[in-house]
Parts: C-alpha cells; sequence; structure tokens
C-alpha cells in the first residue's frame, strides 16, 4: 500500500500533500466536502435573495452598506488567498520556515477581515439594524454570519497547525493538513467574491 | 517484523529540476492571476460605485464578472484543472448547478409573483 | 507508533471505541433496529387511534407527536441508519478494502446519529415531542409551543451531521480504497448505488443543514426569515426541505435497488442483466432526484408554469426506474431461482415496489395532484415505495448477509413465515388507503368523523398493521434462536462478489492479502472460469490498521450537551458542550495516531485456524 | 376528449366513477373542475393499470418457468444485456408519460386561469354549441364572483368581494356560476379541498392563491383543511352550499342586510339572549355590521349546517360547546363560558336567540 515508501527522499516528493493513501483520502474527501458546502452557501443565498426585500420599515440594503469598507475586505480576503498559496508552493519546495511565514501572513490578513467584519456588523446594528428587525436582516445576517464563522474557524484552524507543527518541518502527515486548511481558505475566499457580488454590489446597484 | 514507514519524520531534500521549474511558473501564474482579480473585482466595485455606469449594464457586468472569478479562483489557487480531479469536478460542479437551482427557486418561486 | 493491538479484555470498551468498519456496520444496525421498534411502535398506536371513527384512544395532541416522530425516527433514524449498516459492513468487503477512508470519521458519523436520535426522543420526557409533522412546515413550527420542535431542529442536526460525515466517507473510500483490478465498471450494485446514494446525501443534506438553521435561528434567537410580518417567507422552509427531502427519498431507495441487484442474480444464478445500463439508471435517477422537489408543492401556489414543469420533470424518473426493473425481471428470465428468505424479500419487492411507482407518477400529475395531496392516497403511495422497497430491501440484505456477518444463518422457515404475514399486512394496511384518500380522507388527521364512511377500510388498514407487527416479532425471535445453524456460511449462497470470498464473520482486517480483482462478479468468475480462489494482488505482508478511539463519543456528547444549551438557552451549557467538542477535535489533531501493524505472523495464526 | 375517456368500456373505472359519498368523493365529480381532475387520475389510472399487467404478466410467467425444479443443477447462461430490449423499455414508457404529461399541462393551465371561463363561454356562444355539463365553462353565462377564503386556526371565512359581508363557515355559491376563490391564511398554512367539486389549493400566510370551482348542481358540498394546522386540523370541516341564483340572491341580502329580527328580537326570550350576546359574544362575532370579527360570522348562524363545523346543529350541543370549546375543538380560540360567566337561564335565552338567527325564508 502507498504508504510503505521511504520515508527521507534523494527528491522531495513533487506533491507531498497526496504522496501518501491518507495524504490522497483527506485531499479527496475535502474536495467533497467543500462540494456539499456549496449547496450549504446556496441555500443562504437564495434565502437571503428571496427576503432581500423584506425590510418591513427597517433600513435595507442601500442605507446601510458601506461599498469602501467592503470593498477593502475583499482585497484583504483575496490577498490572503495569494498567501495561502506562496504557502503552499514553498511546501512544495521543501521550505518549512517560508511555508510558516505565509501561512502567518494569511492567518493576520484573516484577522483583520474578521475585525473590519465585527466593526461591520456592529455599525449596522448600531444604525438599527438588529437581527430580528427584519426578514431581511435576519437573511443578511445569517448569510454573512456563516461565512464569518467560516472564517473564525479557518483562522482557529490555521493557528492550530502553526503551533502544533513550528518545529516538525514538512512531513507525509502535515503537508495534507496544511493542505486541506489552504482548500479550505480559498472556498472562504470564493464564497465571499459571491456574497460581495450578490449582496453589496447588487444592494447597492440594483 | 519488517520495518515501516514513519511519516511523522520531516521530509528532506531538493525538489527535483522539473518541479523546481513548475513551481517557479506556477508563482508567476498564481501572481498575475491575484492582480487580475484585483482589477476585476475594482472594476466591478466601480461600476457600482460611482454613478457613471448605467445599472441596467452594471449589475449583468458585476455578475459575470462574479463569476469569472469564482472560476479563476476554482481553476488556478484551487488547482482544479490538473490532472486526476475528474470526481473533484464533478463535485463541485455538481454542487454549483444544485446551489444555482436553489438560489433560482428561492428567488422566483416563493409563492409572491406565480409562473 | 504503536505495534500489535492491545487486545482489551472489556467488550463493552471495544465497541464504543471501535473504528472497524464492520463492527460500526454492526452498530448501526442495531441503533437502527431500536429505531425502527421505536417507530414501529409510534405507527401501530396511530393505528389503533385510526381504528375507529371519532375513536379516543389517544389525544389530538399526542396524535400529532406521534405523527412527526414516526416519520422522523422512521426516515432519519431507522431506514437510512439501517442502510448505512449495511453499506459499511458490505462496501468496503465488496472493493477488496481492509477499511474505509476514514475509519474514525466513520466512528464518528455513528455517535452522532445515535446521539441526534436519543436527544429527539428525549422530547417525549420534556413536556411534549415534536408536533408539525416530518416536513415541519413553518408557521406551524415555528410558532409551535413548548420545546419540542427545538429537539427536532437540534437532534436532526446533529445526527444530520453523521450523516454527511458518512456520505462523503463512502464516497472516497469508493474512488480511492478498491482493490487492483476493481476498476469502476467491475462494481458491485451495491457498492454502486451505495455510491450515487453518498453523492445524493453530500448534495441533499447542507439545505437541510441551512433550513434546520433558519428555523433554529427563528425559534431561538429572534429570527424573521418565516415572519410574514417582517417581509419573511414560509415558501423557502418548504423549498429547503424539499430540495433536502426528495433526494432523501432517492438515498433511501437506492442502497436497497442495490441489494436487490446483489440478491436477485445470486439467486438467479445469472449474472445481472443490463449492467452497465444499472449503472446509468442510477446515476440518472439520482440526478433527476434533483431536478423535481417542488412535485411536494404543486398545490402551494408556485404557478402553472412552474407546475408543469416539475410535473413533467418527475414523470421522467419512471423511466430510468422501469429500466431497473426490467432488466430485474431479464435477470430472472432464463435463471435457476431459488426461494429462499432473502429472495423471497427481493420477489415481493418487485410488484410492492412498482405499485407504489405508479402511484407516484399519478401523483406527479400536477393537476390531478391537487386531489391528491395531502390525503391518505399519498399515504398509500409512499408506504408502498418505502416499505415495498426500502424495508424489503433491507429484510432482504439482512437475509443475504447475516451469515456473512454473524457467522449463523437465520432459520428460514421462520423467515418464510416472516415473509409472508409481513406481505399480506402491509398490502392490508396500505392498499385500502388510496381509496381512503381518493374519498376524502386527508392525511394527519387525528381521527375522522361518524358517518363519512371511512370506518371499514380504516379497521382493515389497522388489522394489516396488527399482521406486520407479528410478522416482526417472528423476526426478531428468529435471530435469537437460530444461532446454532452455524453450517457453511462463508459462501452460503453461492455469491458472486468478492464479500463471499472471506470467512465469516471476516477477520479484523478483512483480507490477509488483497485480492486480484479479474472482471465483474469477482468471485463467480474464479469459480466457474478459474480455480475457484482469489488471486493476491501483493504478497503476504505486516497490515496497517487503525486504533480505536473514545474521542467519537466524546465529540458527539458535546454535541449533544450544547444541543441542551440551545434548546433551553442555557449559554453556559452551550459553551461547555462546544468545548468538549472542540477540544476532543483538538486533541485528535494533536495527539497523531498513526494506526498499528499486525504482524505477519499473526495473519499466518489466523490463516491457519480460519 | 373527456367523454372519450369516461366511454371507454372498461368496468374498473366505471366501478371507480361514482364510488364514495356523492358530497365528498374525488371520485364522484360533480363539478368541472373535479371532472377535469378525475379525467386525469382515470386516465393515469389506465396507464399505470396497463403498466402495472405488462410488468405483472413478465413476473408471474418468469417466476413460474424458471423456478428451480428438484435435482436441477445446471448453471444459467450468463447473459450480458439485449440492446435491443433496452431501447423498447426505454421507448414505451416515455410514449405512455407523453400521454399523461400532455393533457395535464393543459389542465394545468386551464385551472390555474380564473379567467378562462369567460373567454370559454363566448366562444361557445359563438359556435352556438350544445352544453356539456363537464366541459369547463359550458354552463356559465353569469359573471363570476369572487370570494375570499380566510383560514384560520381552525374555522373558516368567506368574504364575499363583490357584495363587501364576510360569512363563516358555510360558503353559499350560486350553481352553474364560476366562483373564484382567492386563499388567504393570517396564523399558519391551510389547505381549501372541496373533494366533489374541485382538488385544493393551499392558504399560505402572505401569499394569496387563487383556483375556481362550479357547481352544475344544488347541494350541500364536504369541504376540509388538508394541511396539518394544529391539533384540530381534524375537524377543521365547512361546507360549501348550492343554491340556485334566486336563493342566493335572497340569502345575498339577508347577509347584507339581516332582518330586524336579528338585532331587535321582538320574542322577549331571544331579546335576552341578544343581550346575553351584547355582552360576552360580539366582541368577537358579528351579527349583521355590528360585531367583532375574531370569530366566524353568526348572522345566519340558525341556518347553519353544522355546528363549529362538525357538531350536530342542537340545542345540547351548543350549550355543550359554548360550556366547553376546548372538548370540542383543543387548541380553538374560542373562551369557554362557566355558570358564573352565563348561568343556565342566560344560557336558554342566549340558545333561543342564536337559533333565530336566519336570513333566508322560515323552513
Ligand atoms: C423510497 C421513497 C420514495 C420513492 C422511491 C418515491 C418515488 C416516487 N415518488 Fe414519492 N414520495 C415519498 C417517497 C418516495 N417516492 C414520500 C415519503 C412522499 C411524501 C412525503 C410527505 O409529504 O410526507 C412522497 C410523495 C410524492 C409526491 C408528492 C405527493 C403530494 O404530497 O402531493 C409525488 C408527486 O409527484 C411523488 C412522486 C414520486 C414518483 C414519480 C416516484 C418515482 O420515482 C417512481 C418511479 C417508479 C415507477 C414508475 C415504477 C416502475 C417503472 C416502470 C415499471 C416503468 C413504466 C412506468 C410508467 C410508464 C409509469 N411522491
Ligand atoms: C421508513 C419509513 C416508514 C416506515 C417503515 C413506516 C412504517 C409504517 N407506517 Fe408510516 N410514515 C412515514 C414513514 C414510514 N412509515 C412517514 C415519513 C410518514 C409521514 C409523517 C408525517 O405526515 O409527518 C408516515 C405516516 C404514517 C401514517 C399516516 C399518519 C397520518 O397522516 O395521519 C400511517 C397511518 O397509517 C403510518 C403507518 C405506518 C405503519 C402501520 C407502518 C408499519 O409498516 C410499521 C411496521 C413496523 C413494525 C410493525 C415494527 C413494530 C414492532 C413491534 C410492534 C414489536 C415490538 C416488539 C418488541 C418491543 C420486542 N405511517
Ligand atoms: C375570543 C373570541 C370569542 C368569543 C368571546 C366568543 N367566541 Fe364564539 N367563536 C370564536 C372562534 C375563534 C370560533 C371558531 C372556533 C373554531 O371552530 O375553531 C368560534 C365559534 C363559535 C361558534 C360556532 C360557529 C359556527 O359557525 O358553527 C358559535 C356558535 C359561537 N362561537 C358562539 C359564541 C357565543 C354564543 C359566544 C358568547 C357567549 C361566543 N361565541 C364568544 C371566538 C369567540
Ligand atoms: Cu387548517 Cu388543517
Ligand atoms: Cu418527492
Amino acid at each position: 500500500m502507498a504508504e510503505q515508501q521511504a520515508s527521507t527522499y534523494e527528491q522531495l516528493p513533487p506533491n507531498p500533500e497526496t504522496a501518501t493513501l491518507d495524504g490522497r483520502n483527506k485531499y479527496l474527501g475535502f474536495w467533497f466536502f467543500l462540494g456539499g458546502e456549496t449547496v450549504l452557501f446556496g441555500s443562504l443565498i437564495g434565502t437571503y435573495l428571496g427576503l432581500r426585500a423584506g425590510t418591513a420599515d427597517g433600513p435595507g440594503p442601500a442605507d446601510l452598506f458601506h461599498l469602501d469598507l467592503v470593498f477593502i475586505m475583499t482585497m484583504i480576503l483575496l490577498t490572503s488567498s495569494l498567501t495561502s498559496v506562496m504557502a503552499m508552493i514553498n511546501m512544495k519546495r521543501g521550505s518549512h520556515k517560508k511555508l510558516l511565514g505565509w501561512m502567518w501572513g494569511t492567518v493576520i490578513l484573516g484577522a483583520a477581515f474578521l475585525g473590519f467584519e465585527i466593526y461591520e456588523f456592529y455599525d449596522y446594528y448600531q444604525q438599527g439594524l438588529g437581527f430580528g428587525t427584519s426578514a431581511f436582516s435576519s437573511a443578511f445576517y445569517a448569510l454573512v454570519g456563516t461565512h464569518g464563522a467560516h472564517v473564525l474557524f479557518g483562522i482557529l484552524w490555521i493557528s492550530t497547525l502553526l503551533i502544533r507543527y513550528r518545529k516538525s518541518g514538512i512531513t507525509l502527515t502535515n503537508a495534507p493538513k496544511f493542505n486541506t486548511a489552504v482548500l479550505y481558505w480559498h472556498f472562504i475566499d470564493v464564497v465571499w467574491v459571491f456574497i460581495f457580488t450578490v449582496v453589496y454590489l447588487l444592494g447597492i446597484g440594483g | 517484523m519488517s520495518e515501516h514507514v514513519d511519516p511523522t519524520a520531516p521530509l528532506q531534500g531538493e525538489p527535483s529540476k522539473s518541479t523546481e521549474r513548475k513551481l517557479r511558473k506556477e508563482a508567476r501564474v498564481q501572481i498575475v492571476s491575484y492582480f487580475l482579480m484585483i482589477f476585476m473585482t475594482s472594476l466591478a466595485f466601480f461600476s457600482i460605485a460611482s454613478d457613471a455606469v448605467d445599472s441596467s449594464f452594471a449589475i449583468p457586468f458585476i455578475v459575470i464578472v462574479g463569476a469569472v472569478q469564482v472560476v479563476m479562483q476554482l481553476y488556478v489557487f484551487m488547482h482544479m484543472g490538473e490532472k486526476g480531479t475528474g470526481w473533484i469536478n464533478t463535485m463541485i460542479w455538481s454542487g454549483i448547478l444544485i446551489a444555482a437551482l436553489t438560489v433560482g427557486a428561492l428567488m422566483f418561486l416563493i409563492g409572491i409573483v406565480k409562473y | 507508533m504503536s505495534t500489535a493491538q492491545t487486545g482489551s479484555k472489556n467488550v463493552i470498551w471495544d465497541w464504543l471505541t471501535t473504528v472497524d468498519h464492520k463492527k460500526i456496520g454492526i452498530l448501526y444496525l442495531a441503533g437502527g433496529a431500536f429505531f425502527f421498534v421505536l417507530g414501529g411502535i409510534e405507527a401501530i398506536l396511530m393505528r389503533i387511534q385510526l381504528m375507529f371513527p371519532e375513536f379516543t384512544f389517544l389525544g389530538a395532541q399526542t396524535f400529532n407527536e406521534l405523527l412527526t416522530m414516526h416519520g422522523t425516527t422512521m426516515i432519519f433514524l431507522a431506514a437510512m441508519p439501517l442502510l448505512f449498516g449495511f453499506m459499511n459492513f458490505i462496501i468496503p468487503l465488496q472493493i477488496g478494502a481492509r477499511d474505509v477512508a476514514f475509519p474514525f470519521l466513520n466512528a464518528l458519523g455513528f455517535w452522532l446519529f445515535l446521539f441526534g436520535g436519543l436527544l429527539l426522543n428525549v422530547s417525549w420526557f420534556t413536556g411534549g415531542a415534536p408536533d408539525a409533522g416530518w416536513t415541519a412546515y413553518v408557521p406551524l413550527s415555528s410558532e409551535s409551543a413548548g420545546q419540542g420542535l427545538d429537539y427536532y431542529l437540534l437532534g436532526l442536526q446533529v445526527s444530520g451531521l453523521g450523516t454527511l460525515i458518512g456520505g462523503i466517507n463512502f464516497l472516497v473510500t469508493v474512488i480511492n480504497m478498491r482493490a487492483p483490478g476493481m476498476s469502476m465498471m467491475r462494481m458491485p450494485l451495491f457498492t454502486w448505488s451505495s455510491f450515487v446514494a453518498s453523492m445524493l446525501i453530500l448534495f441533499a443534506f447542507p439545505a437541510l443543514t441551512i433550513g434546520l438553521l433558519l428555523l433554529m435561528l427563528e425559534r431561538l434567537f429572534g429570527g424573521q426569515f418565516f415572519a410574514v410580518d417582517f417581509g419573511g417567507n414560509v415558501i423557502i422552509w418548504q423549498h429547503l426541505f424539499w430540495i433536502f427531502g426528495h433526494p432523501e427519498v432517492y438515498i433511501l431507495i437506492l442502497p436497497a435497488f442495490g441489494i436487490f441487484s446483489e440478491v436477485i442474480p445470486t439467486f438467479a444464478k445469472k449474472r445481472l442483466f443490463g449492467y452497465s445500463a444499472m449503472v446509468f439508471a442510477t446515476l440518472i435517477i439520482g440526478f433527476l432526484g434533483f431536478m423535481v422537489w417542488a412535485h411536494h408543492m404543486f398545490t402551494v401556489g408556485m404557478g402553472p408554469v412552474a407546475n408543469a414543469i416539475f410535473a413533467v420533470a418527475t414523470m421522467a424518473i419512471a423511466v430510468p426506474t422501469g429500466i431497473k426493473i426490467f432488466n430485474w425481471l431479464l435477470t430472472l428470465w432464463g435463471g435457476r431461482i431459488r426461494f429462499t428468505t432473502a429472495n423471497l424479500w427481493a420477489l415481493g419487492f418487485i410488484p410492492s415496489f412498482v405499485m407504489g411507482g405508479v402511484t407516484g407518477v399519478m401523483l406527479a400529475v400536477s393537476a390531478a395532484n391537487y386531489q391528491f395531496h395531502d390525503t391518505y392516497f399519498v399515504v398509500a403511495h409512499f408506504h408502498y415505495v418505502i416499505i415495498g422497497g426500502v424495508v424489503f430491501g433491507l429484510f432482504a440484505g439482512a437475509y443475504f448477509w447475516w451469515p456473512k456477518m454473524f457467522g449463523y444463518r437465520l432459520n428460514e422457515t421462520m423467515g418464510k413465515w416472516f415473509f409472508w404475514l409481513f406481505l399480506i399486512g402491509f398490502h392490508l394496511t396500505f392498499f385500502v388507503q388510496h381509496f381512503l384518500g381518493l374519498l376524502g380522507m386527508q392525511r394527519r388527521v387525528a381521527s375522522y368523523l361518524e358517518g363519512q364512511g371511512f370506518g371499514d377500510m380504516n379497521f382493515v388498514s389497522t388489522m394489516g398493521a396488527f399482521l406486520m407487527s407479528i410478522a416482526f416479532i417472528i423476526f426478531l425471535i428468529s435471530i435469537f434462536t437460530s444461532k446454532k445453524n452455524t453450517e457453511n456460511v462463508n459462501d452460503p449462497w453461492d455469491g458472486r462478489s468478492l464479500e463471499w470470498t472471506t470467512t465469516s464473520p471476516p477477520l479484523h482486517y478483512n483480507y490477509p492479502q488483497t485480492p486480484l480483482v479479474r472482471g465483474l462478479d469477482a468471485f463467480w468468475l474464479e469459480k466457474y472460469e478459474g480455480d475457484g480462489r482469489m488471486k493476491a494482488a501483493e504478497p503476504l505482508d505486516d497490515i496497517h490498521m487503525p486504533n480505536p478511539t473514545i474521542l467519537p463519543i466524546v465529540i458527539s456528547l458535546g454535541l449533544t450537551i450544547a444541543s441542551f444549551g440551545f434548546i433551553y438557552l442555557v449559554y453556559w451549557l452551550i459553551f461547555v458542550g462546544l468545548g468538549i467538542t472542540f477540544g476532543a477535535m483538538f486533541i485528535r489533531s494533536v495527539k497523531e495516531d498513526h494506526g498499528h501493524h499486525i504482524p505477519v505472523d499473526e495473519i499466518k495464526r489466523d490463516l491457519e485456524e480460519g | 376528449m373527456k367523454h372519450f375517456w369516461r366511454l371507454l368500456p372498461l368496468s374498473f373505472i366505471l366501478l371507480l366513477s361514482g364510488c364514495g359519498a356523492e358530497n365528498m368523493s374525488a371520485l364522484n365529480p360533480q363539478g368541472p373542475v373535479a371532472e377535469m381532475q378525475f379525467s386525469l387520475i382515470a386516465l393515469s389510472l389506465y396507464i399505470m393499470i396497463f403498466v402495472l399487467f405488462v410488468v405483472f404478466a413478465i413476473y408471474i410467467f418468469v417466476l413460474i418457468k424458471f423456478r428451480e425444479r428438484p435435482g436441477d443443477t445446471h448453471i444459467p447462461k450468463q447473459v450480458h444485456g439485449n440492446r435491443t430490449l433496452e431501447i423498447v423499455w426505454t421507448t414505451i414508457p416515455i410514449i405512455l408519460l407523453l400521454m399523461l404529461a400532455v393533457p395535464n399541462v393543459m389542465d394545468t393551465f386551464t385551472l390555474a386561469n380564473t379567467e378562462i371561463e369567460q373567454e370559454e363561454a363566448e366562444i361557445e356562444e359563438e359556435n352556438g354549441e350544445e352544453n356539456g355539463d363537464d366541459v369547463p365553462g359550458s354552463v356559465s353565462d353569469q359573471e363570476a364572483i369572487t370570494i375570499e377564503v380566510n383560514a384560520h386556526q381552525f374555522w373558516w371565512e368567506f368574504e364575499y368581494k363583490d357584495y363587501e359581508f364576510t360569512a363563516g363557515q358555510d360558503m353559499y355559491i350560486p350553481t352553474d356560476t364560476q366562483v373564484n376563490i382567492e386563499l388567504i391564511s393570517d396564523d399558519v398554512q391551510h389547505s381549501f379541498w372541496v373533494p366533489a367539486l374541485a382538488g385544493k389549493q393551499d392558504n399560505v400566510p402572505g401569499i394569496t392563491n387563487e383556483m375556481w370551482l362550479e357547481a352544475p348542481e344544488e347541494g350541500v358540498y364536504n369541504g376540509k383543511c388538508a394541511e396539518l394546522c394544529g391539533a384540530s386540523h381534524w375537524l377543521m370541516e365547512f361546507k360549501v352550499v348550492a343554491v340556485d341564483q334566486g336563493t342566493f340572491d335572497d340569502w345575498v341580502d339577508g347577509m347584507t342586510e339581516p332582518p330586524e329580527e336579528s338585532i331587535e328580537p321582538t320574542n322577549e326570550v331571544a331579546a335576552d339572549g341578544r343581550e346575553v350576546f351584547e355582552d360576552s359574544c360580539i366582541s368577537c362575532h358579528a351579527v349583521g355590521d355590528e360585531g367583532g370579527q375574531q370569530g366566524p360570522d353568526l348572522t345566519n348562524y340558525g341556518e347553519r349546517q353544522v355546528l363549529a363545523g362538525y357538531l350536530d346543529h342542537e340545542d345540547e350541543k351548543l350549550e355543550a360547546w359554548l360550556r366547553d370549546t376546548e372538548e370540542y375543538k383543543p387548541d380553538n380560540e374560542m373562551p369557554s363560558f362557566s355558570e358564573d360567566e352565563i348561568d343556565d337561564e342566560e344560557m336558554d335565552a342566549l340558545i333561543e336567540y342564536m337559533n333565530s338567527l336566519k336570513v333566508l325564508e322560515e323552513d
């Protein structure tokens, strides 16, 4: 079976994350999980779009959204995607240090994103948009909040990995873990791009 | 009893020449696409934020730009175009199809307007 | 790294910590059977209440609770886990693997299901079970008093998570863990159909997750998704529920179809007719299963275009299903049919299911559905497909694989009594319900008025239900009285696929050497065209196996505790529960566990004994 | 085409049609909508019986012919499949389904269109066609009337849009007239179903659904709530009372302007009863245009078919109902009245008054 390979290589395996059966299983299983998450966010986005007009005399999208803030948040998240890509490239190069460095960059950018989001929510709340103000507000917080919870989970997950493997070097067990965490992070980014378009841009523009 | 591999041992060695070449090329591609995405996001942003663009154009435009970015993320950042990703493609696209149906249903079939 | 497994002496601890797919399969079967009896008792109580017009055996509120719990229990906690039991036990054996792709997650999936199911049933003791039907339509459910609906939401959320995990696990197992030579188009049909069902799980359950989440936010945290006065919309719930709910019924039937596709060829001693058409039809059913959900909502006011489209799409499913039915018939054609109990269930399935299927097509006629909808005609339809399809499939599977799983054969005489009584009872119960519906009896009624002419048929229906219970009790008894039938259990039916090449019950590691697969019906091929033994794909060597662990239970327990916190809005309890869960996940992540190796000597010893 | 299916000489359908109570069976349709739905049911049933026949025939043949006989040990030929057969059993079902799908799509649109009636009536007038009673739109030359049906836990409210009044529990309609129905609900989801006249549509909170029906014959048709709506869902029945146009007009007059006797009874006992009514009941129940809307309008209570949707219309039952509504309809919204609130004497007077509430001629 797959793990009957030598542990030290003359050359690094080109894809350490899928060099073992375990790694391949994780990789595939996690992708499938993301397939399911697609439907999960689809349901939330659909709910939001269905209820978008139901503001019940409360504030609506056009009254609230700070498009420029959200634009910056989008940039931050996109950048964090790039840093995690760089981390993966360095993992394949065998550079444990750079892997950690880029990943920490990702975590910091993610935290910045989350901070802005919390500020955003706080501000909307101040403007009179409580969770139960209207169907629109509930659907908005449910969608963006679920995304935010994903970001939070991603940050915690990646930080745990970084602390746990700060000294281990790149191994056949942690390469798949970093790789799945990065996939997750990209996925969060993909979803955000969609939320940015459908919630914020359409909320202001149409 | 035969010796078993320890998967927790740190990997040593250098990447092969071809891997190294591939990685360098990849880094370039990634950075270029990153800037492309930034550019597209900005376009979408300005088409809404400035009043110069008519919303009848802006709305389909931003939706298309959003979709393109999603596809780019999937195929560039997440490497969904590589070999051996057949099942992954199947599942992700099935997910997208079903998510699209869901969104459509929740937008149009909720009894407000009868079709 | 640990080496040999330290043989734990405590049997209970052994089961609580197991990550062996065979043991988890048996746990699923036991758990599912428990809930099946529970759901069956609920059904019997309902049937007694409906025996006479305006009968007062149960109050209306109690009836609504029983009705909700019956549907929920049967679908989520009985039928699906029982199928998962077979899938867990059989799929790795059928593809020549030693375990599933994620043994840890597999155990986690089971415990989540069990704890979710128990959580749901705690509601009986805390002031009332959920009472809004298994479909929990808002606003009835969002406004339902008491905690019953909260138990429904949290219980299904927890067990649904387990199901999703299980689904992903099966998908990866089938794709990555097949033995050499076992190409996709050589896989036994049970594996294939379970694979497709797992795909449906992957895409259907997230919609339910969101539905439940929204309803929970609405009930507990003041959300306004479904509150019309606040701009909400109640139809959103129905879409989310049925986008999950319709695929769900195919999640149930496809593995059952798979079981029949194993049983029928075996007892006809013939290769499955049209194997590739069967695979293709399964895929088409899976695909179409996502395109038709709104046929449950014809009367809700989507409009004629939507109704017409969904009606036609729904009817289309009859075509691939018909392909399957005719392929089974043609498998029997020209065969040498043995009427074992396992095969009786498969043969009983064909006419019963077709009757349920064709009433499904009648229901799909949208304009006529205005008459059928929410009447006993629908109740008759779905019990015909579910019992005639899924439950018969489970019974067929039980009789078929029992020797493999437990090392003894179930008594055939009692089995035949069980079959005939159950078959007759089943048709008695549900055939008359078609007419009740058309004559004007709505479903979900706690009783019906005197003088509307429903009395006689309901009485017959209840008698049928009694007959089913008696039959089922015979089955339960036969489980305990058949233990001595241990001769010829390795390959009792002249089996065709890989699982029959192992010992019964199989060794802890299934296959001492991974088999080499040379064609469809791999074992049959070796028996009738080779020397009767599988070729090995690898030399005899140490075998790597995962270690047992208690963490899955801890994780599930944590979520259950947190669920209580949500139900009663006790915040510290939520934190404690989630703390336990995430803590256990953290431990799992930090404490690397790479399993153990079974040394060659031990395998050789096993082989000599076996 | 609809006639064609009914003329088919299959005894099965003859057995079916006319099955069940005349006022409550989908198999015994009493109006064009239910007729149309019945023809679809019949059509689909023929197709399904054909399918069942084919499957059962092959099944029985196979089981008899290919069962294992004692001593038989031959190994059957391992057949892979058969392309021709595959094509046959794919094509034939598709054809059968098309036969079903096409009329269904047409009927789905017909049923959704509340204006069809007038159009068809006009066309038929032009063609001078003889009126058959089961062709939609054939019988009516009247204007359609519109009723808004508001479903409550657990009773029905009918607002006659063209006349601006509200009736409870009994829905009077004129025969031979298209009745357009708008369905709404303020609490939970219900479903409006009169099996003998038309299939159901749901009363969904926040949404207005439309349907139509028509009753050529006079009669009282049972109506039901078909969506689980709480503990008394099974008791949420109502009646559709189809009367000739003249009676209907009288009824409308009575409802808009109830007889003097209903408001200021001359009968002394009834006058006492009226007082009790004003004290305890009028906040929720209206008689004429006076009174609350929380409960069913009682202007024509004396002519109700049944009491509270299902109880026999008797004095004892009314008293029992008022004394303990929970007993008769669990979870319903009407309070019960103990003897402290309404003593026996007042109760008798109230009942007397209630019985006098009539809008049509004395029986
Ligand atoms: C295992 C479960 C299962 C299965 C397999 C099916 C199969 C089908 N179901 Fe069923 N259904 C349910 C479980 C299931 N259903 C449940 C639980 C409900 C109620 C939920 C609730 O409200 O609580 C329901 C409700 C339901 C409704 C909604 C009714 C209503 O509430 O108004 C409809 C409407 O279209 C429907 C249709 C169908 C169809 C067309 C099929 C088809 O897949 C059937 C296909 C099979 C055949 C047709 C037979 C074999 C084919 C041939 C021999 C070929 C030739 C045939 C023809 C040409 C017709 N089902
Ligand atoms: C897998 C799914 C499944 C299964 C197997 C069944 C099985 C049965 N169901 Fe059910 N049913 C549903 C799924 C299922 N049902 C669903 C989804 C609904 C809709 C709910 C809703 O509307 O919300 C429903 C609704 C439903 C109704 C309609 C209620 C209503 O609308 O008012 C009725 C009424 O007759 C009924 C009856 C039965 C009966 C008699 C059985 C029998 O077949 C049961 C047979 C089982 C047994 C007989 C086992 C019992 C065992 C014993 C009694 C032995 C005890 C011994 C020991 C303890 C040692 N079911
Ligand atoms: C709080 C409001 C309320 C009050 C006060 C009230 N009712 Fe009712 N009543 C209702 C409601 C609501 C119903 C419908 C119950 C159901 O069927 O679910 C009803 C139903 C009835 C019915 C049956 C209606 C029918 O058409 O069959 C009668 C009769 C009746 N009430 C009489 C009375 C009388 C007499 C009083 C006073 C002594 C009274 N009600 C006081 C709310 C009220
Ligand atoms: Cu109203 Cu059921
Ligand atoms: Cu369905």
